[in-house]
């Protein structure tokens, strides 16, 4: 309890609803607009079949976060790998995990720089955008986690909303014959694209265990609302593939970089709604938005706990910097990205979204008295 | 109550001037008439009384601030007249005779004897020093000192020409009273008090300001409100620490949460239904003398949306103007962000038809969009201040001038584009939508930010506006109540009176985050006509 | 633009680092200056051109071994 | 909190810092909205034209004696290129966002139109709206000259008649971008393009005189289709074709069909259509696979000169079997075409076997293209009169007595 204290973070509370428009936010952050693409790319005309491969399997990722966070309540992901693996080693890990939400805060920055200069602002300097949205991230992890909650809490019946306008206005062009024959592809084909979208939209939302069960005030009942959340927000990510690979057919899905735009873009109800495209942009954007600050506050908050700092929020600009600077490094160019992203982040996701968690979660265990006595 | 009138700091100026009354008439009136410059608005009537003539009264007060029938009728006549027969012992100082002891002595007896049986004025207090003597004096008190006291008595007296209760000029309702606060504390939380008349509708009063002594009255009902929220304006209330107040407007600044905002934190309402309507859910009004805006805390975002008249009106159409507030504050807020945006860097978004007639229009317009649009918008704003200032035999010149020739004439002169002036003007009417003044001030402000981030990064810009705003007014609080709430955190019992207007029947519950205990409001029901049948059965009876 | 976005850098910084100063942590002043050394080097490099390798490079090569078993596994 | 007080400041800031640089921005006084491209083929380059509008032509309430649109042509080895190189020539950026049309001209369409597509769909400007078109018998360039009355943008008439008729006629298709491109990538399907000629003069078309008359001299026409196999033109389907083809994959909302009376002399008989259905079935056991097509059709009576008792349902039945036999020949013009003539699976046979024997399907997959030509197709149509319009019998039969 002391440690609260001195981290200034006592009077930090968000309610399990805001807690879980985060996680949902999360989910359908950068997949929303990615997914659809390298599901169709592996698992052609099955593409949302395998989306739905991949939700149940993150079922299974995520009862295995709440399993680790009941096991240690009112602690976040730092004090458990202190108290499993020890205090050097427990920093180390805690440092390397840090560095992997850097990481992964980095490439969420460099994809909304990329999709704004590519398809909308295209003469801007990606710098600048950048150092926009940063700025943005700063200020509201400046202003805490309970703000962030609270403007995601704003924010979401609009982002439900306009997604919801792309989804029912496409379903007149929805054309079930662009993924028949059901199941044509393989289970590799399958099981292939279920891995790349766990790897983006399930396996990090290990850095929510930084604040998750710990600011969040309502400790009862939380696994079948968070359930219900996490099923609800890859029901979209499966709609929106189904959608995708209906209305614009499976080849030209693969094909796209971000085919749920290329959907908006050819709406057209009567006259009324068109050119709706912006809609689509304007509803990632503010996913992302929560994305990336969830990212940057796992990165910030791990790396100030580890090495003691007396609040988070001191190193939070120095953090921005860095994150500008290497979100501007990070992919040398889109087919740089596309190719680390099909190869490597796959792994790394793995390592720090289930291997960590599972060995924190096994060692604990195995340690169960040893730790408790050290609790008391 | 206590915590209250006890001053935290007191000016250590004003502690050393804390002289008790002298004995000596005359020492006191030399005193006073040099501390007050001798004045010529401050009137010193000695005379003297009894039976033998031998007592000397003075009576003080400011003329103009003090009701003269009362005085004259009342005080003067009273102990000029009246007590002519009464034995009232010459402290004959002068003469040698009598020790200071006696002197006081017999002040004293007669103090206590005029106050006992004289004084036919309703509200007396004892004065013992200097200082209370010039915050009677000066506060419209008429004050009578006798030789010989070390006491004197104020009386209420207070009766200046004030602005009767007219309708207030803002905020004003189709439906619904017109009545509006004024000037005079007490007339205003007679107000106040005539809505409410419950014993627990607690009033108290202080004079803040050093120089200006303005009465500040916290208005609230007692175990509705909630105590932490009564303690936590009594205590900021406590920390000003200023010259003078003199409007509401110095309070609201000295006691909101935070002041690097564009948004008003404290509400402030010319109307005493609104104000009673939001001490009856448990909020705290600080009524200040001197000033028609009451102010009411804690203030939520939503409140700023909702008029006194949306509870007078049915609740369908109420909502539905609410909901037309909300568009148009959107409206005033990015409308011309949005024209230059999609002008300028999404004409993808425009129906073909209307860009070719938008890009007709700006052939031959010598500016960029934005540069045409912030020139417009300042004219607009110089329009409107001017409009606010002039004698109202001149607005209606302005508006002329700003209509048509800013308007008209600058298209014609292929300065501005004619779609341009659609945009300000529908800025503008929206800008004035908001029941409540300072709020649309917030977003007059806040546009011209819009305004360049949508000329540099299009809609882009003005999504990364709107989540910076959103997450500003989400880190808000006012007294420790979130300000978006009860949209975020979001608490569904309160969606019924936030941007929706539920029926009346429905609203039983008070703001869950105003107050914490008393949530509950009489059950009303929702009117239910008696059945025909069951109507005649009981005109059988009779 | 350059010029503008150092110098708000440089203010955005400063004003941090003065808040910083008031609370008084050494520690936490230290950490903040060589976070902010590195943030602002690595802007600096990018704006002269100097190529700094990608971190992810390293990453990659780290999983290489799994990621090539990955790839044979679906060729 | 030390940031907010500060807030302000840096956000001014950043302000000013983005003031400095308006990068992507286009006001609209820069912008050459464009309607409209033709593409041809000129040795082995492309030549590219831009139909731009005048936009004070358009909307102004004068008639001027400047047209409502000018067009801008240049040769270059790339679209990009080409589309780049027209700011030589034209004195603001053309702006592609609001393109109706693209032209292509029958050479090119010949050579095969698949790099042109692929700029179509990478380019960040282009929207997928706009209909794909191929000028039968003319250059791109000619036909995107002609003026036109009544909508004085010639690009915006072109895409409205092809909506109108669409809707009315049903013998051409709106094309977009993406369907083409998902035909064109399956193996089991062939792409058709809405086909676009002048009628009249051409040479009077592009002279504002075309517009001044009652009667135009030059007019644009669609009501044929460009028929595809993989990305290059190989033939046309006439009206009747077309009518076929759209009435095989049940593209037809209406229509008007024609059949004369058993005594020609009298004249016909007409039905408006209002529901059109298909049925595609595949069998594919024997040799060949095996097609079968059948459609249902809705209509009302909408024109009739023979001497006919309608209030008698036989007589209706006998109309209703005259005109399922018309339908079946109809589709079966549409069919021949296909098969022999142009060798194209233009109605997405390949996909229908794909779908529903995908085993079968793996095995001739190679082979499609000539097996399409040989398979045995089976139609069948079925005509429901459900009204007979506002009066009952008519007027002919009364007068004949």
């Amino acid at each position: 309890m002391m440690r609260m204290e001195v981290y200034g973070l006592v009077k930090e509370e968000i309610t399990l609803r805001q807690f879980i428009l985060l996680m949902i936010l999360f989910i359908i952050g950068t997949s929303i607009l990615l997914s659809p693409a390298s599901l169709a790319a592996s698992a052609d005309n099955d593409a949302w079949i395998s989306a739905l491969v991949a939700m149940g399997a993150g079922l299974v990722i995520i009862v295995l976060f709440w399993i680790i966070s009941q096991q240690f309540p009112e602690r976040n992901l730092v004090d458990i790998s202190e108290l499993v693996l020890g205090k050097w080693l427990g920093k180390a890990v805690s440092l390397l995990f840090s560095y992997f939400a850097l990481i992964s805060a980095a490439s969420v920055l460099w994809t909304v720089g990329n999709f704004l200069v590519t398809q909308i602002i295209v003469r801007t300097p990606a710098l600048v955008i950048h150092f926009l949205v940063m700025f943005a991230v700063v200020y509201g992890i400046q202003l805490g986690i309970e703000t962030i909650c609270r403007t995601a809490e704003i924010f979401f019946p609009y982002i439900v909303t306009l997604l919801s306008i792309i989804y029912l206005f496409s379903i007149p062009s929805v054309e079930i014959k662009q993924i028949q024959p059901l199941l044509d592809s393989s289970f590799k084909q399958i099981s292939e694209g279920a891995a790349f979208d766990i790897s983006v939209s399930v396996l990090p939302l290990i850095v929510l265990l930084m604040v998750f069960p710990k600011y969040v005030s309502e400790k009862k009942r939380m696994l079948p609302k968070i359930l219900l959340g996490y099923v609800c927000a890859y029901f979209f990510i499966v709609a929106i593939t189904f959608i995708t690979t209906t209305v614009l057919g499976v080849r030209v899905t693969a094909n796209q970089s971000y085919p749920t735009y290329v959907i908006a873009k050819s709406l057209n109800i009567e006259g009324l709604i068109q050119r709706a495209e912006v809609i689509i942009a304007v509803s990632w954007i503010l996913t992302i938005f929560f994305k990336l600050s969830m990212y940057f506050y796992a990165s910030v908050t791990v790396l100030a706990q580890t090495i003691g700092l007396t609040s988070y929020r001191s190193i939070t600009i120095p953090m921005g910097l860095i994150t500008i600077a290497l979100s501007l490094i990070i992919y040398p160019s889109t087919i740089y990205a596309n190719d680390w992203n099909e190869t490597t982040w796959l792994w790394f996701s793995l390592t720090f979204g289930f291997v960590y968690p599972l060995l924190l979660s096994v060692i604990g265990r195995l340690r169960g008295k040893s730790i408790s006595s050290n609790n008391s | 109550m206590s915590r209250f009138f006890r001053s935290k700091r007191q000016n250590p100026q004003e502690n050393s001037t804390t002289i008790k009354l002298y004995p000596s008439l005359q020492q006191n009136i030399t005193h006073f008439k040099q501390t007050v410059g001798e004045s010529t608005d401050i009137v010193i009537r000695t005379f003297k009384a009894g039976q033998t003539g031998s007592m000397d009264i003075a009576v003080l007060y400011t003329s103009g601030l003090v009701n003269n029938e009362l005085v004259h009728d009342f005080i003067l006549d009273t102990l000029m007249s009246e007590i002519r027969k009464t034995p009232l012992d010459a402290p004959a100082h002068k003469s040698k005779r009598y020790k200071t002891k006696h002197i006081e002595e017999n002040g004293n007896k007669a103090y206590q004897l005029i106050k006992d049986y004289a004084m036919t004025g309703g509200n007396v207090t004892d004065i013992d020093t200097m200082e209370k003597l010039f915050l009677h004096v000066l506060s419209g008190d008429t004050v009578v000192m006798l030789d010989g006291s070390i006491q004197a008595m104020a009386i209420d007296t207070r009766g200046w020409e004030s602005r009767g209760v007219e309708e207030p000029s803002t905020q004003s309702v189709v439906r619904g009273p017109k009545e509006g606060f004024t000037e005079t504390l007490r007339t205003n939380t007679a107000l106040l008090r005539r809505r409410i008349k419950d014993p627990n509708l607690w009033i108290r009063s202080k004079p803040i300001g050093s120089k200006s002594k303005t009465d500040v009255a916290v208005v609230y009902l007692h175990g509705v409100a909630d105590e932490k929220v009564v303690k936590e304006v009594y205590h900021r209330l406590n920390k000003i620490n200023i010259d003078a107040i003199l409007d509401s407007g110095y309070v609201e600044e000295l006691i909101q949460d935070e002041t690097y905002t564009p948004f008003p934190t404290v509400y402030n309402s010319e109307r005493p239904d609104t104000i009673a309507a939001g001490i009856l859910e448990g909020r705290i009004a600080i009524v200040v003398d001197g000033s028609p805006f009451v102010l009411l805390v804690p203030a939520l975002f939503v409140q700023f949306f909702q008029s006194a008249e949306d509870y007078f009106q049915r609740a369908d159409f109420s909502t539905l103007i609410r909901l037309i507030r909300y568009m148009a504050f959107f409206l005033a807020l990015l409308t011309p962000s949005v024209y230059i945006a999609l002008t300028t860097y999404h004409q993808e978004m425009i129906p073909t038809s209307f860009l070719v007639s938008l890009s007709a229009q700006r052939e031959g317009v010598p500016f960029p969009a934005f540069v045409e649009a912030l020139l417009m918008e300042i004219t607009f704003e110089i329009l409107r201040e001017a409009g606010v200032r002039l004698p109202k035999a001149v607005g209606s010149a302005i508006s002329i001038v700003g209509a048509l020739v800013l308007g008209q004439a600058a298209v014609e002169a292929g300065i501005v584009s004619s779609a341009m002036v659609i945009v300000v003007s529908l800025t503008a009417i929206s800008s004035f939508v908001s029941p409540s003044f300072n709020f649309a001030i917030s977003i007059r402000m806040l546009r011209f930010g819009f305004m360049s981030l949508a000329a540099t990064l299009g809609l882009f810009g003005i999504l990364f506006g709107l989540i910076i705003l959103t997450l500003h007014l989400a880190s808000l609080r006012s007294f420790g109540v979130p300000y978006l709430s009860p949209m975020a955190p979001f608490i569904g019992a309160d969606q019924k009176d936030a941007i929706l207007r539920f029926p009346r029947w429905k609203l039983t519950t008070r703001p869950r985050l105003i107050n914490q205990s008393n949530m509950d409001r009489e059950d009303a029901k929702a009117p239910k006509p008696e059945k025909r049948k069951r109507l005649n059965q009981r005109k059988e009876q009779e | 633009m350059w010029l503008i976005l150092l110098m708000v850098i440089l203010v955005w910084s400063g004003i941090g680092l003065k808040g910083l100063r008031k609370k008084g942590s050494v520690k936490d002043m230290a950490t903040y200056i060589i976070l902010w050394a590195i943030g602002t080097t690595g802007l600096m490099l990018y704006r002269f051109g100097i190529s700094i390798p990608t971190p992810l490079d390293g990453i990659a090569y780290i999983y290489h071994p799994l990621s090539s078993l990955w790839k044979q596994w679906f060729a | 909190m030390m940031e907010r007080r500060w807030f302000f400041l840096i956000a001014a800031s950043v302000c000013l810092m983005l003031l400095s640089g308006c990068w992507s921005k286009r006001e609209l006084n820069e912008i050459a909205i464009t309607t409209a491209i033709g593409i041809d083929r000129v040795d082995d380059k492309y030549k590219l034209t831009i139909q731009v509008i005048n936009p004070s032509e358009v909307s102004s309430k004068q008639m001027t004696t400047r047209t409502a649109v000018s067009t801008y042509t240049a040769v270059g080895d790339s679209m990009f290129e080409t589309i780049r190189r027209l700011t030589t020539l034209t004195p603001r950026q053309a702006y592609m966002s609001h393109i109706r049309n693209i032209v292509f001209s029958e050479e090119m369409a010949a050579e095969g139109i698949g790099k042109v597509l692929d700029f179509l769909s990478r380019d960040h400007e282009m929207r997928t709206d706009f209909y794909l078109t191929v000028a039968k018998d003319m250059e791109a360039e000619d036909l995107l000259k002609v003026l036109t009355p009544l909508e004085r943008i010639p690009a915006q008439k072109t895409y409205s008649s092809i909506n109108t008729s669409e809707e009315n006629w049903s013998a051409v298709q709106s094309i977009q971008i993406s369907d083409v491109i998902s035909t064109m990538i399956s193996k089991g399907n062939n792409a058709v393009l809405t086909g676009l000629r002048v009628v009249g003069n051409p040479e009077e078309g592009s002279k504002l005189t075309n517009v001044e008359k009652v009667d135009s001299p030059a007019q644009i026409r669609v009501d044929e289709l460009a028929v595809f196999k993989r990305d290059r033109l190989v033939g046309w389907l006439n009206e009747e074709e077309s009518k076929g083809y759209n009435y095989i994959l049940g593209n037809v909302k209406s229509t008007a069909e024609y059949a004369p009376c058993k005594n020609p002399e009298q004249g016909g008989i007409t039905l408006e259509l209002f529901n059109a259905t298909n049925k595609m079935k595949a069998d594919v056991k024997g040799e060949h696979p095996k097609v079968s097509v059948s459609i249902d059709v809705k209509a009302a009576i909408a024109d009739v000169e023979c001497a006919l008792d309608l209030s008698k349902p036989a007589e209706v039945a006998k109309i209703e079997k005259q005109f399922e036999k018309i339908f079946v020949e109809l589709m079966q013009s549409s069919i021949d075409a296909a098969q022999e003539d142009l060798q194209s699976d233009i109605f997405g046979f390949g996909d229908l076997i794909h779908r529903q024997e995908k085993h079968y399907w793996k095995s001739i997959e190679k082979e499609w293209d000539t097996i399409f030509p040989e398979i045995e197709v089976t139609l069948d149509a079925k005509v429901q009169i459900k009204r007979t319009g506002t009066t009952i019998d008519s007027f002919e039969k009364e007068l004949e007595e």
